[in-house]
């Protein structure tokens, strides 16, 4: 793998600051302000090796939460939440018996893993919900939980379609993945993709990511996994119900439910105001009524 | 194979996934479906231990179907060789010729050149593992080795290989392994495709391989397939062995090992020829190829250790080299403890009641020692195993009995002291220090230095011949920092080697001698530190992307900065290129010397086309011609064929593990004749099919963990990812004992009992053994009782058993019974 | 929507009828109704998560409908000019005083950092049920102060101009009446705009549901406080009103339990807690009792007194019960992945 | 963490600027700029705030992955991939990706623990007194073990009474003057360490 030519700049050993732009060298994009980010997540290059959790809670300083065995082949995370923003599922596929899989389909098959995350939707729920505006798009595009103002009303919580953001216990507040908003106002790229061993989780600008994720669908049916789809990018599962595009999304080889994501999610807020409407008008409709209803003899 | 590349080594995967792109197939035959396995092309399922006939049978698979790579193998390896008349293959009995029923040993006359005597390239330099020697045979020196190009030779190594491997056949492969022929085959293809002048194979091995009472000659097995696909000394191509810690490669390089001095030099041994210093040069000295430089890398050792106390009168201080009298490697150690021999222990960064094999008897010898000294981060499994130990809270052994005056001193970690790693690639990098180490944690440096100059102020006066080395040992090395920590600059340039004279840094172990003239520590590594300000394991600049690739300016890569080993090998034998994609050294015929993307490993000007002219007897690299790529084997060629060196044949034969669920298939023979055993009533083995034990295990590592786990079990975000012990069931076998995934199960053998949670899955899978149904189970070893991360520790049921070349234990493959609940008390 | 290539169908380790031990489903569910969503879930764990509301933000929905409602009627009631109705309109701007003071304390109980409160009103989010219902609810708590503020005044004889509190407060009661509409439905929306499956499957139907309850138990409300002044004409007039609320809001329920199934998202009603809350509670006592009570009141001819408590209590107790339980059992839904991933299957979406 | 709760007059100084309504109504979005806190506005990746910054290599597997330790004063603050390394490229394993995590690892010890023969209990000991008491055992258990000569009058210079176990997770300095010291000055033969496990 080639190291980046900005690499060479940098031939000492001790330095007094992080080197400037490092996601430069290290995703091969400089973050500017105003423009979109975002992670595409490719599990068929996924070995499961949880870095991305381990980066995540060590740069953000995050708990340990769950020290027991759940038995779910070698999830012992069990699902994002509050302290865990990054989350590799496991699924395997191997089957038993004579039905035991002999077919290898090139990269990850027959044991699924998935690093889950936070989708940073186009139109994301969580921040339509927020009534405090703690949760708020950020110049990178990317979908905050601002600490210093959430009052842990918790709407966020059932309003995410993907169980993400999730109330911690311990403060009283919501949290959920920040897209390492402190990394990319000082030009790094974020923990989970920088530490990804393998290149499963690329950070990128949206649109360059939504291009090379085509591109590599396209290469995987070249090379026989006809069911590689892309969840979340736009006009594909994920990317449903007037959440817009996901600003994190995933190459997929198995049904979408497979790996807990719902195949066709929605936007909360779509249904605000048909709700409210039908409301007020059955009000309206019963205090109409009651107008005669109660008319008095007077 | 014999590596879950995917879990322990994550980033060197990640190169692997880069093949994968441009096109490269992966295969990953294994015991237990991985995290590897998931993203292989091909995953061929094998019972552990069976790894040398899945390897015998790729052999056969290449012989028979002409698929090796001629130009490269007939040239640069030995298959051409003729062997001696009287050598006899392991027929059905499984034994070569030369072996000897009543010391359980081989006398290798008869594996020798025919005529010719082959010194071996292993540490011990002698040709044979016992010391009788050939003397009316020749030297290389004075003959070239008798070969037949044609391989027509009944005695060459060909027709003996073709021969020897001939029952390996994809039914055999089947019957031992447990892999299906057709996945078998399907590897065959695959493998034998990645060969030639375009394409390359690259085989990577860890501790699934090593840990085997067959486990070098399981390596050996891969050697000569990688030897006959051409896939050696060129890019892409190798083998690679995966290691386990950071500088556990530095440790064997730098050897903290009883068998060897630094840098591969055999330690002197009392039952070799190495009375005095001559005695060792001339026994382990050879007459060709590169180790002929050997007495001028001991000299220069001896001459770094005891500086200027050590003269030529006095062999320049030769005799104060202890000498080994046996095995001293971590197994016997156990049970030298156990038996009281041992009385006084350092314990540095590691945890051998987690990782030592028979982790009970490691923790009842521990209770033997008058005194122990442990240095770790934390209060290790080790540290604490009198206090709240397995077998303190089994109630086996009692606090007030153990006698052991013990110690634990807080040890600092990477950042907090300067120094260098060499990792899996023999990559020599530094490590800064940023931060001071907490409180009284120190380096293993200051410990062993401050601990020196206490024992040399105690023994200043002394006139006894045994204190001469403690008096003559040298210190001198700066003093840094608030703790005078001993430079580790100095050290290392003191491994680098300088001369005498005038203190000035050698530039690289050419410049060493053997008149006493230069000081060289570690002689592999001269280069490091070429010059005073000049610290090459430091250099920090990668290539540009359109650079050679070999990124010559990144640290520093044993020997003389050389990224590929054998490198010569990546030219023809006209010394070209195999192919433009494959190119990395080549004869520059104008210039008259080798050039190319990495340091040539040859004699820098010897053309390809050089013969030893045999009338001078050429010594060293003289004798070896233009096309001997492996220069550190007395005939520069790969040894397909072993004459010397190795304790259990020449070529890799398939023996079952010590503890096994059935009899060897392929021969009478059923383990490694040689293999080294420890039979006492604390270490019993399992009788061959024991029904009690009907079970295989094996051992492993995941990714969220690391080794005897102290330093993940200690880290809260790491423990969590894989809490607890668990043991890995199949399906069919958990249905069968009414096991239900997280239930709690017993695993055990004759050497102890664990108990654990089940993870019932369908990665492992029932085999077909001989016709026999045989489980495969698994347990990770990292568990013990400290840190965040507790469970059960595996090793409490494996067996003090070695393979007889390394003294490496066979913790990969063993039997053992399996039942439902937990561990009652006074079982056993 | 459709998934190009091959996708492995429920089939092999999926299969929860020949894998007992399958991770893919919850096992022990003593369910007995057939699931909309039979596929592959990740060994049962839930897809969503289920909100951290309880009982305080379903009993702040009770309050609020039901002071939001009694606002409506009271103004309803005072616009008519009936004296008859006077009670009624005191009781009914106090009711709504009461809710607008019981309100936001349970409301700031349910916070989970309460001290923080006030960023509920940092902001203005049109998307935000909860941040429209912040604001709907500081207004009406204006609004409802103001003219419960002016009735006592009036009534404690305090008229510095002709009649100003009285006018005051009639004034002032139509804006607190339109945002008692809102009160009595925006926490609907509220719930509806979640990805909470019971909650989510019918938006409108809940919002309308949510109304009608709040509409009968507030007139319920009004109408024993109107037998208790005597005001038995009044108290008449309102059970009827009453008596249609709760007919409105029985045919609701129906369509909505209709769209429960279809969607696949009852799984949770079907617990026997939850199905005795939802059945026996807001079903039977807040709707069939009430409608029963008063047919029987009617066609007995003269109204029982204790019929008609017992109905309007039936009522009161019903709508309350009914808040809790879609509050509880929907947080129950989204424990429940089969109920999300129903209703997440392409084209099933609300 | 001590939580201190701000008076009241300073939360209201707090919500009013951090107040949106003003901004939002002044036409920024409340989806964005206008619900931005004064603290995202002041944020920025502690790394910055390291006074001393060096390239270390990863101490757990052997692959040899190059990373960055960023320190200030005497603390880690954050231990992350070097992303120049051709090994690692900037990325890290999940053990790695800890490393901060070890260094500050809440069961670090920073003290000398001794036990005495038969005690049920640590005692905490100067690092000075337990260095003098091991040179002690060490050269006692020495003199009392070493061997000159085999009875067949081989020469070995050799003690089978003490033994060193470990080296793989060490240094090669550290490697080198324990095989130096152990080895060549003290005649130890019982050396081994991890290679062979």
């Amino acid at each position: 793998m080639a190291i980046h030519p900005r690499a060479r700049d940098f031939p000492q050993s001790e330095f007094l600051g992080p080197i400037p732009d490092e996601s430069e060298i290290t995703a091969g994009t400089r973050i500017v302000p105003g423009r979109s980010y975002g992670f595409f997540t490719d599990t068929t290059r996924c070995i499961g090796c949880k870095a991305c959790e381990s980066a995540c809670k060590q740069w953000n300083a995050l708990p340990a939460d769950n020290m027991a065995l759940t038995g779910d082949s070698y999830d012992n995370t069990g699902a994002l939440s509050a302290s865990t923003w990054r989350h590799v599922s496991f699924i395997e596929m191997i089957g038993s018996g004579d039905a035991r899989a002999t077919e290898m389909a090139p990269y990850q098959s027959n044991w699924l893993m998935m690093s889950d995350v936070c989708k940073h939707c186009h139109n994301a729920p969580c921040l339509e919900a927020c009534p405090t505006g703690a949760l708020f798009r950020t110049e990178f595009d990317t979908v905050v939980v601002q600490q210093d103002i959430c009052n842990g009303c918790g709407y966020c919580v059932p309003a995410c379609p993907f169980g993400v953001v999730d109330l911690s216990a311990v403060d009283g507040k919501a949290h959920k993945c920040t897209l390492c908003y402190d990394r990319l106002k000082g030009g790094l790229e974020p923990a989970c993709a920088k530490a990804c061993p393998t290149d499963s989780i690329q950070f990128g600008e949206i649109g360059d990511l939504q291009e090379s994720a085509h591109r590599r669908v396209e290469e995987l049916h070249a090379r026989g996994v006809s069911s590689a789809y892309l969840y979340g990018a736009p006009g594909t599962p994920g990317a449903t119900g007037d959440l817009g595009h996901l600003n994190a999304f995933f190459l997929l080889t198995q049904r979408p439910e497979v790996y807990n994501l719902p195949p066709a999610p929605t936007r909360a807020s779509r249904r605000t105001a048909p709700s409210l409407l039908s409301g007020l008008a059955t009000v309206a409709g019963l205090a109409a009524a009651a107008m005669v209803l109660l008319r008095g003899r007077a | 194979m014999g590596s879950n590349m995917a879990e322990n080594h994550p980033i060197a995967f990640r190169h692997v996934l880069q093949a994968k792109d441009h096109g490269a197939t992966i295969v990953h035959a294994d015991p237990r479906f991985t995290r590897t396995s998931a993203m292989a092309d091909i995953y061929a399922p094998v019972r552990a231990g069976s790894d040398i006939a899945f390897l015998g049978g790729v052999i056969r698979y290449i012989l028979e179907n002409d698929l090796w790579f001629r130009d490269y193998a007939l040239n640069y390896t030995n298959i051409a060789t003729i062997i001696e008349a009287g050598f006899k293959d392991a027929e059905a009995d499984g034994l070569f010729s030369g072996w000897n029923d009543k010391t359980r040993s081989y006398k290798v006359d008869t594996w020798q050149y025919e005529g010719e005597e082959i010194p071996s390239s292993l540490s011990e330099h002698l040709p044979s593992t016992t010391p009788e020697r050939r003397e009316h045979a020749k030297r290389l020196s004075e003959a070239p080795p008798p070969s037949d190009l044609t391989l027509q030779h009944p005695n060459c190594v060909y027709q003996i290989m073709k021969r020897h491997y001939a029952r390996y056949t994809p039914e055999m492969v089947e019957r031992v392994t447990g892999c299906p022929r057709d996945v078998f085959v399907k590897v065959c293809e695959a493998w034998a495709k990645n060969s030639g002048r375009e394409r390359t194979g690259v085989v990577c091995y860890a501790v699934g391989w090593t840990h085997h009472s067959t486990g070098v000659q399981m390596i050996r097995a891969a050697a000569i397939i990688q030897s006959l696909l051409g896939n050696v000394g060129r890019p892409g191509g190798g083998i690679i062995s995966l290691r386990g810690h950071s500088t556990i490669q530095g440790s064997t390089d730098v050897p903290t090992l009883y068998d060897m001095l630094p840098s591969y030099l055999p330690q002197p041994n009392a039952h070799m020829p190495h009375a005095t210093l001559a005695d060792y040069l001339k026994a382990e000295t050879t007459d060709t190829g590169w180790w002929h430089n050997l007495p001028k890398y001991m000299v220069s050792l001896l001459k770094a250790w005891y500086g200027e106390a050590a003269t030529e009168a006095n062999q320049y201080g030769y005799e104060w080299v202890p000498k080994i009298v046996g095995d001293h490697s971590m197994l016997p150690m156990t049970v030298a403890m156990r038996d009281g021999l041992i009385r006084g222990m350092y314990v540095l960064g590691q945890n051998p009641v987690i990782g030592g094999s028979n982790a009970d008897m490691v923790q009842r010898a521990l209770a033997k020692l008058e005194w122990l000294v442990v240095r770790d981060f934390m209060e290790s499994d080790t540290a604490s195993f009198w206090r709240n130990g397995r077998l303190v809270q089994k109630g086996e052994l009692r606090s007030e009995d153990i006698g052991t005056e013990i110690f634990l001193l807080p040890s600092s970690l990477a950042g907090e002291k300067p120094g260098t790693y060499t990792n899996t690639h023999r990559l020599v990098q530094w490590h800064d220090k940023v931060v001071e180490a907490p409180g009284d944690s120190r380096s293993e440096s200051w410990f062993v230095y401050h601990l020196a100059r206490r024992l040399k102020a105690m023994h200043a006066e002394s006139t006894q011949a045994r204190d001469a080395p403690i008096q003559a040992i040298t210190l001198d090395y700066h003093l840094e920092g608030e703790y005078d920590d001993p430079s580790a600059d100095d050290i290392l340039k003191e491994m680098n080697g300088w001369t005498v004279a005038d203190r000035k840094q050698v530039a690289d172990y050419k410049a060493l001698k053997d008149d006493g003239s230069t000081a060289c520590g570690v002689w592999t590594y001269s280069g490091v530190y070429p010059s005073e300000d000049h610290n090459a394991s430091r250099s920090r600049v990668p290539d540009a992307p359109d650079g050679p690739g070999t990124h010559l300016g990144w640290a520093f890569a044993w020997p003389s900065n050389r990224r590929t080993l054998c490198n010569r090998a990546s030219a023809d034998p006209d010394g070209k290129p195999w192919s433009e994609r494959k190119k990395l050294v080549w004869w520059d015929a104008g210039a008259r010397k080798w050039i190319g993307r990495d340091v040539p490993d040859f004699s820098e000007t010897t053309p390809p086309d050089y013969q030893p002219d045999y009338t001078k007897k050429p010594k060293g690299m003289e004798a070896l011609d233009g096309r001997s790529p492996f220069i550190m084997i007395a005939d520069g060629k790969a040894a397909v064929f072993a004459p010397s060196g190795l304790k259990d044949g020449p070529l890799p034969t398939h023996y079952e593990p010590v503890d096994s669920p059935v009899h060897n298939p392929l021969y009478a023979q059923q383990d490694n004749p040689v293999v080294k055993k420890w039979l006492r009533p604390d270490n019993r083995y399992h009788e061959i099919g024991d029904p009690r034990f009907p079970h295989v295990m094996t051992t492993y590592r995941v990714t969220e963990h690391q080794s005897g786990g102290g330093s993940t079990r200690g880290v809260p975000i790491l423990a969590e990812l894989q809490p607890e012990q668990f043991c890995e069931i199949p399906t069919e076998l958990a249905a069968e004992l009414d096991i239900g995934n997280t239930d709690w199960i017993v695993v055990s053998t004759l050497r102890g009992e664990v108990e654990s949670k089940a993870l019932v899955t369908d990665r492992l899978r029932p085999f077909e053994i001989d016709g026999k149904r045989v489980y495969q189970i698994g347990m990770p070893y990292h568990f013990g009782w400290q840190g965040f991360a507790v469970g059960d520790v595996a090793n409490a049921l494996t067996a003090v058993v070695a393979d007889p070349n390394s003294s490496m234990h066979e913790n990969k493959a063993f039997t053992c019974a399996l039942r439902k609940g937990r561990v009652q008390p006074g079982d056993e | 929507m459709s998934y190009p290539g091959k996708i492995d169908a429920v089939s092999g380790p999926l299969d929860r009828s020949e894998k007992p031990r399958s991770p893919y489903g919850r096992t022990g569910d003593s369910a007995q109704f057939r699931r909309v969503y039979d596929g592959p879930t990740y060994y049962g764990r839930n897809t969503v998560k289920p909100s951290p509301f309880d009982w305080k933000i379903a009993t702040y929905i009770f309050v609020g409908g039901l002071a939001g409602a009694a606002e409506i009627i009271a103004t309803l009631a005072d616009l008519d000019g009936d004296p008859e109705y006077a009670d009624t309109v005191r009781q009914g701007r106090y009711l709504a005083l009461a809710g607008t003071i019981a309100g936001p304390p349970l409301l700031i109980a349910g916070l989970h950092t309460p001290s923080r409160w006030f960023n509920m009103l940092r902001i203005f989010r049109a998307t935000s049920p909860m941040s429209i219902g912040s604001w709907i609810l500081t207004a009406f708590g204006g609004f409802a102060t103001v003219t419960a503020a002016a009735h006592a005044a009036d009534d404690a004889g305090w008229r510095p101009r002709t009649r100003f509190f009285r006018k005051a407060a009639r004034l002032m009661q139509i804006p607190a009446a339109i945002a008692g509409a809102g009160m009595s439905v925006y926490t609907a929306a509220l719930l509806a705009a979640t990805s909470t499956p019971l909650w989510a499957a019918a938006p409108r139907l809940l919002a309308a549901r949510f109304g009608a309850a709040a509409m009968a138990a507030a007139s319920a409300a009004l109408s024993l406080g109107a037998r208790r002044r005597r005001r038995y004409a009044a108290a008449e007039r309102l059970e009827d009103f009453f008596a249609l609320a709760t007919l409105t809001e029985a045919l609701i329920a129906r369509n909505a339990n209709t769209t429960f199934r279809e969607k696949g998202v009852d799984d949770a009603l079907h617990m026997p807690r939850y199905r005795a809350a939802y059945g026996g509670g807001a079903e039977l006592l807040g709707t069939a009792a009430p409608l029963g009570l008063y047919v029987l009141n009617r066609l007995s001819g003269r109204r029982s007194e204790r019929l008609a408590w017992a109905g309007a209590l039936a009522a009161i107790a019903g709508s309350a019960i009914l808040r809790l339980t879609i509050m509880y059992a929907g947080n129950e839904s989204a424990r429940r992945p089969e109920s999300y991933l129903a209703m997440t299957q392409p084209g099933r979406s609300p | 963490m001590k939580e201190i709760r701000p008076g009241i007059g300073k939360r209201a100084r707090g919500f009013l600027r951090d107040w949106s309504l003003p901004r939002q109504l002044a036409g920024q979005s409340s989806a964005s700029d206008a619900a931005r806190s004064t603290q995202s506005e002041a944020l920025r990746p502690r790394l910055e705030q390291a006074d001393k910054v060096g390239t270390v290599i990863c101490p757990y597997c052997a692959v040899g992955c190059s990373q960055l330790l960023y320190a200030r004063g005497n603390q880690v603050i954050h231990v992350e991939g070097d992303p120049r390394s051709p090994v690692n490229a900037g990325t890290l394993c999940p053990k790695g990706s800890a490393t901060a995590g070890w260094l500050n690892s809440p069961l670090r010890e920073t003290k000398v623990k001794y036990r005495a023969p038969h005690s049920d209990h640590w005692e905490e000991r100067s690092l000075d007194w337990a260095m003098d008491r091991i040179a002690y055992l060490t050269k006692r258990t020495r003199d009392e073990t070493f061997v000159e000569k085999l009875p067949d009058g081989t020469t070995v210079n050799h003690t089978l009474g003490i033994a060193s176990l470990g080296g793989a997770t060490l240094d090669n300095e550290e490697n080198y003057i324990i095989k130096k010291v152990f080895g060549g000055a003290l005649g130890m033969v019982w050396i081994e360490n991890q290679a062979r496990i």
